[in-house]
């Protein structure tokens, strides 16, 4: 058996319908036709009724589910990309995130943002909103890089009483395989050490764990050891991990998809260089999708965002210093 | 709470219309009161923040308070004070919300018009024009999925919030799963300073019905009478399962926007015009024209109600404000997800 | 170009008529054998992303690139590559887009769908529905900020992009402040694989031009002589200065939503139903009916047409493809005020 | 004469208004109103037709600006909150902030938010959205701290040849006074030395500069010089600026009004961690809103935003490092 990041993911949602009545998934597309990327595939005819296709209305469908929440449901709402949300921005965050703390009624929605870019996507269906939605007080995010953690993690979404932001990388859909779903699974907010190292800590989230791994093997033929510390959730953020890696390390980048200025890499830094100046043997760095658009083509978007091969470029140097 | 269905003709219409219409009254004058003296009090300095106040929207108001039974969802907007206690909300919440009183069901965290318990169905508003109503439509949504039929769920709105994006999503929404939604807008011919000329093109909101398939329905919101019978059917006809109804009310703004601004830019004409009646002063004339009640009697109502509300105010000001330090400044419902910034 | 308006009868009217329809028909032909080289392209993985094509929706598409001037405002939607190329867009233009060659529009920065010159009031949609509504709305405020009257905004949606707020707001602006847009629909049954069922539940969408004040028309988008005479029609009168224009079309999609679609989900009797019809091939009929082209020249345009969209395709797969290294990676015009990152 | 923040605001559009025939305000009650704040008082009386009133559709008006823009225009767009750009969200970063880069065509148009907390103003009329629109490439993000800037960053904005994020802060228009305008500017892009010092660089922005600046008048009196830098745009953000204050002190304290998770603090001190980490004695630090809603309660509010009296407590602990 091999199952894909995006199996992963249909099948935390089957269990969630089998195991919680108070489950649905409302969403463009995600009923009969199972979904723009088949994450919902069957699940309307095995569950029927509570696989709703939903009018293009982002704004109404976050607000609905905030309304069922507050009834007691536990919603997962699923945009055809994170790139629509921005339509459901206002209902994401000044709805949904800030309820519980005004009333003390807990809003136990998940919104799946299917995020990232791949190969031809473009401005508008590539992007990575996690830093957006982590600013706001009172949402989860979280950012799987793999299989076993989009499982695990969808499910735990949907029992978390908060709202979660729940980012899916596209370009793992595929080509991510495992042997087989995980019966336990880390905690929410816990950082996970991908590979471990004494060289350099590199961390990332998301797609950017692959590259990274990458960079560690490639590395680790020169005889330098990079430990990869996968976020898993950047809201909240392990900041014990992170610094329990640096301490080891004394060296550490950090890389992200997403655009340079602010975002998870800038927070990252930030906590480690106020709480953990001490064990940085050089300065952090870090490591972003270029502050444009995402493009279009290929040869743009290889290079719009960090690979293997530009993170490498800036480990090395980070090396020397 | 007694409905006024037309359709359904009783032996005892009369006096349940009467009825009905005596305890509209009362609500409407313990609203108007206890929306004074909240301008007052902001006049004195003593609010934090605005004050919103639904002078002249009281019939309206009152008469969606009060077709809804226990059970039912409401999510009232700024101008509904009197459909808020109507509907269930006592004088001392309200008080307590203003005041910024610790017990209040916000304890400081939010404010004024912001204010209710979700999980009795009744919604505080966020600010964003129009959000609330895709959130009834979830939770009656909520409702169908488990099984509880003949709930209704009522929302208000001015005729500003129908511009913007999330009316039109949401009303096309509930059309799409015939939910029982009773959606009613005031055209208090303002929103802020912009006439309604400046906000829709339409000849009048109610042909806005046709174009998503629900039930429309016009009135006179001056007119309390009016607005107990059509509020009453269309919240009935949602109950009948006949889906999303649209009431839009004629109305004025009868004060500002909010107390701090003076409204100099509201025509005189339009003060004059039947538009600009008091719906309030209308129903006491009709009560005593009908015999339902002496002048006098309105009196010693007006001063029951004056006393409920100098009680409240007095009781909330003597209340603890919120204490900073012992705050848990903690967002999630999930504590322990929770991070701590030094 | 050649405008249709029933009211205003010509003694030319005939040959009017048949001009239009068959530069129209050309036009659809164009669209659709390039629609069809872009969907081969695509099965066999010579274009990045996907292929978004106008089958059966090209009489719609082109009576509204025909039915605007030089001067005049199109914001196209995935479904107008007909309209495009009636508007005055070039194939080569069109595939050098699809094609990621840098000497397109979009310099391969934005791709396939995604193409224009603002400048030329040709403008490149961005994804989401019913953004570039108020977009081409602010282009017909500025002209009547800078004193030019007479031009016309045209822009597109389908029946799903109804549901969004965007469009709303938008068609409310328009309707506000009186603009010369011309907004048209069209309901081909499918939001993706979302039915019109899931999508509003009004008998039609043109009912909802009452409730903005606008004026609206509904037609059959499989018969060309039907969109050229009511597309004109909404031209014209927004051009005469009756406001925006709801135009709704039926029809059906003849494509997958996307090339990587089968639209295994549309019903056969669907297909089969009126609405289902092939627009190009009841046009092509209705011409040699007519006596307007021969069968043979109906066949003779179709080998000068693919010809045309093959000599595009090569020149643009020649082309060079962007370079990352060249790339100024400067997203501002005010180049001094970027910021570099390391 | 003695001019306010706000007042500022409005002379700089009158004047704006009076030179270019290109510049039209449109937003609600900006008309013969005059605004919700007065920022645009008298404008509709002075220059007739080009003061519009907008329905309550903030999409559709930042739609149109940029439309407008495209034809040459230099709309201003008044949102009455910034609260309520959530709801123009998708036309700013998907549309505005795009449009450049996708077509060459520039997006000329200058989009006022009333930022920031006051006294009683509530979760939904006082946040700091800065951060958010930062972090999308093809904005710049003004964030004025005084009246001169308030005046001359306004002019700036609307000559500027792309989208601009004005952050004009609702507790600085009526507290904060000058004697004049200013005759001279400093570019955009440059941060202001608000008050020299060699002991500790408080970098600040927007209302938080006042703090700051409060804090180390406090601080003299005890003879501990602070620098104060005000940033005056956050993107571009003046990184030598602060750099070049920081090599002189060895102390980072960055305060922002906004929520917690990233944001410009966290930018701020990553960039300074990265490109100037040997230039700093002890760990950065920063102090951000609390990550809750901004509540209502002036008890709360005054806790939950940085203040002096926390500035303060944050600048001796770092002192003692
Ligand atoms: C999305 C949004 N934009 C702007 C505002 C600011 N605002 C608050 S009330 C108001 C006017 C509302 O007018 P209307 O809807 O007619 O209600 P009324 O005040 O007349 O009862 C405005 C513009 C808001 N609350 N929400
Ligand atoms: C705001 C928004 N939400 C979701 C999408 C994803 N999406 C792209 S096309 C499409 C279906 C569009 O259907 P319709 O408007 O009927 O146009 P058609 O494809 O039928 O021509 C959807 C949901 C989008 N582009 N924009
Ligand atoms: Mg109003
Ligand atoms: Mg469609």
């Amino acid at each position: 058996m091999s199952i894909t990041y995006l199996e992963a993911i249909r099948l935390a949602q089957k269990r969630a319908l089998a195991e919680d009545p108070r489950v649905f998934i409302y969403g463009q597309d995600v009923g009969a036709f199972g979904g723009a990327f088949k994450a919902t595939k069957n699940l309307a005819q095995e569950f029927p009724g509570r696989v709703i296709d939903a009018p293009i209305s982002e704004d109404a469908m976050v607000g609905a589910a905030i309304g069922a929440a507050i009834e007691g449901m536990r919603p997962i709402i699923e945009m055809q990309f994170a790139d629509f949300s921005t339509v459901g921005f206002n209902q994401i965050i000044n709805q949904a995130a800030a309820l519980h703390w005004r009333t003390q009624v807990p809003c136990p929605i998940t919104i799946r943002l299917p995020s990232g870019g791949t190969s031809g996507g473009g401005p508008f269906h590539s992007q990575s909103m996690e830093a957006i939605y982590a600013h706001y007080p009172g949402l989860i995010v979280m950012t799987p890089a793999t299989v076993e953690d989009a499982y695990s993690m969808l499910l735990e979404a949907v029992a978390i009483d908060d709202p979660v932001i729940f980012c899916e990388h596209k370009y793992l859909y595929y080509h991510l395989k495992a042997d087989q779903l995980p019966t336990e699974a880390m905690p929410t907010g816990k950082a996970r050490i991908a590979r471990s190292g004494r060289d350099l800590t590199i961390v990332a989230y998301s797609a950017m764990v692959h590259e990274a791994l990458a960079v560690a093997e490639e590395l680790a033929t020169e005889g330098t050891e990079v430990e990869v510390v996968d976020l898993r959730s950047i809201k909240p953020l392990d900041t014990d991990t992170v610094m329990a890696s640096v301490a080891r390390t004394g060296r550490l980048l950090c890389v992200g998809e997403a655009f340079p200025w602010g975002g998870v890499t800038a927070e990252v830094i930030a906590r480690v260089a106020s709480e953990g100046f001490g064990l940085l043997d050089a300065p952090p760095q870090r490591l972003n999708a270029k502050d444009t658009p995402v493009p279009y083509h290929p040869n743009l978007w290889a290079v719009h965002r960090p690979t293997a091969r530009s993170i490498v470029v800036a480990a090395r140097k980070l090396l020397r210093q | 709470m007694i409905q006024m269905v037309a359709s359904r003709p009783a032996t005892g219409e009369v006096s349940s219309c009467r009825d009905a219409y005596l305890s509209a009254y009362r609500w409407m004058l313990l609203g108007r009161i206890l929306d004074e003296k909240f301008a007052s009090l902001y006049r004195a300095g003593k609010i934090h923040g605005g004050v919103f106040i639904g002078r002249g929207q009281e019939a309206l108001s009152v008469a969606i308070g009060q077709s809804l039974r226990k059970g039912d969802i409401f999510a009232p907007l700024i101008r509904d004070q009197a459909g808020r206690l109507a509907f269930g909300e006592s004088v001392l919440e309200a008080a307590r919300t203003y005041l910024g009183s610790v017990l209040g069901p916000m304890r400081g965290r939010d404010g004024n018009v912001h204010r209710g318990r979700p999980k009795e169905g009744y919604l505080p508003m966020i600010s964003h024009l129009g959000a609330m109503i895709p959130v009834v439509n979830g939770m009656l949504l909520a409702r169908r999925f488990k099984g509880i039929a003949g709930t209704v769920g009522a929302t208000c709105l001015g005729e500003g919030g129908t511009s913007t994006g999330a009316f039109h999503e949401a009303l096309n929404q509930a059309a799409v799963e015939k939910l029982p939604l009773v959606l009613i807008i005031a055209n208090n011919q303002f929103a802020y300073s912009t006439p309604s000329s400046r906000q829709f093109a339409c000849r009048s909101l109610v042909d806005r019905a046709a174009g998503y398939g629900v039930e429309g329905h016009s009135l006179d919101g001056t007119d309390l009478t009016a607005c107990l019978k059509v509020v009453g059917e269309a919240v009935a006809n949602a109950r009948d399962g006949r889906g999303p109804q649209l009431v839009v009310a004629r109305l004025l703004r009868l004060c500002g926007h909010g107390e701090h601004d003076d409204a100099g830019y509201v025509d005189t004409k339009l003060k004059q015009s039947p538009v600009g009646r008091d719906c309030l002063k209308v129903a006491g004339e009709y009560l005593v024209r009908q015999n339902w009640a002496e002048r006098e009697t309105l009196v010693a109502w007006r001063n029951e109600a004056t006393q409920k509300v100098e009680e409240a105010i007095a009781k909330a000001q003597r209340e603890p404000a919120p204490d900073p330090y012992t705050e848990n400044w903690c967002a999630l419902a999930s504590k322990h997800l929770s991070e701590v910034y030094e």
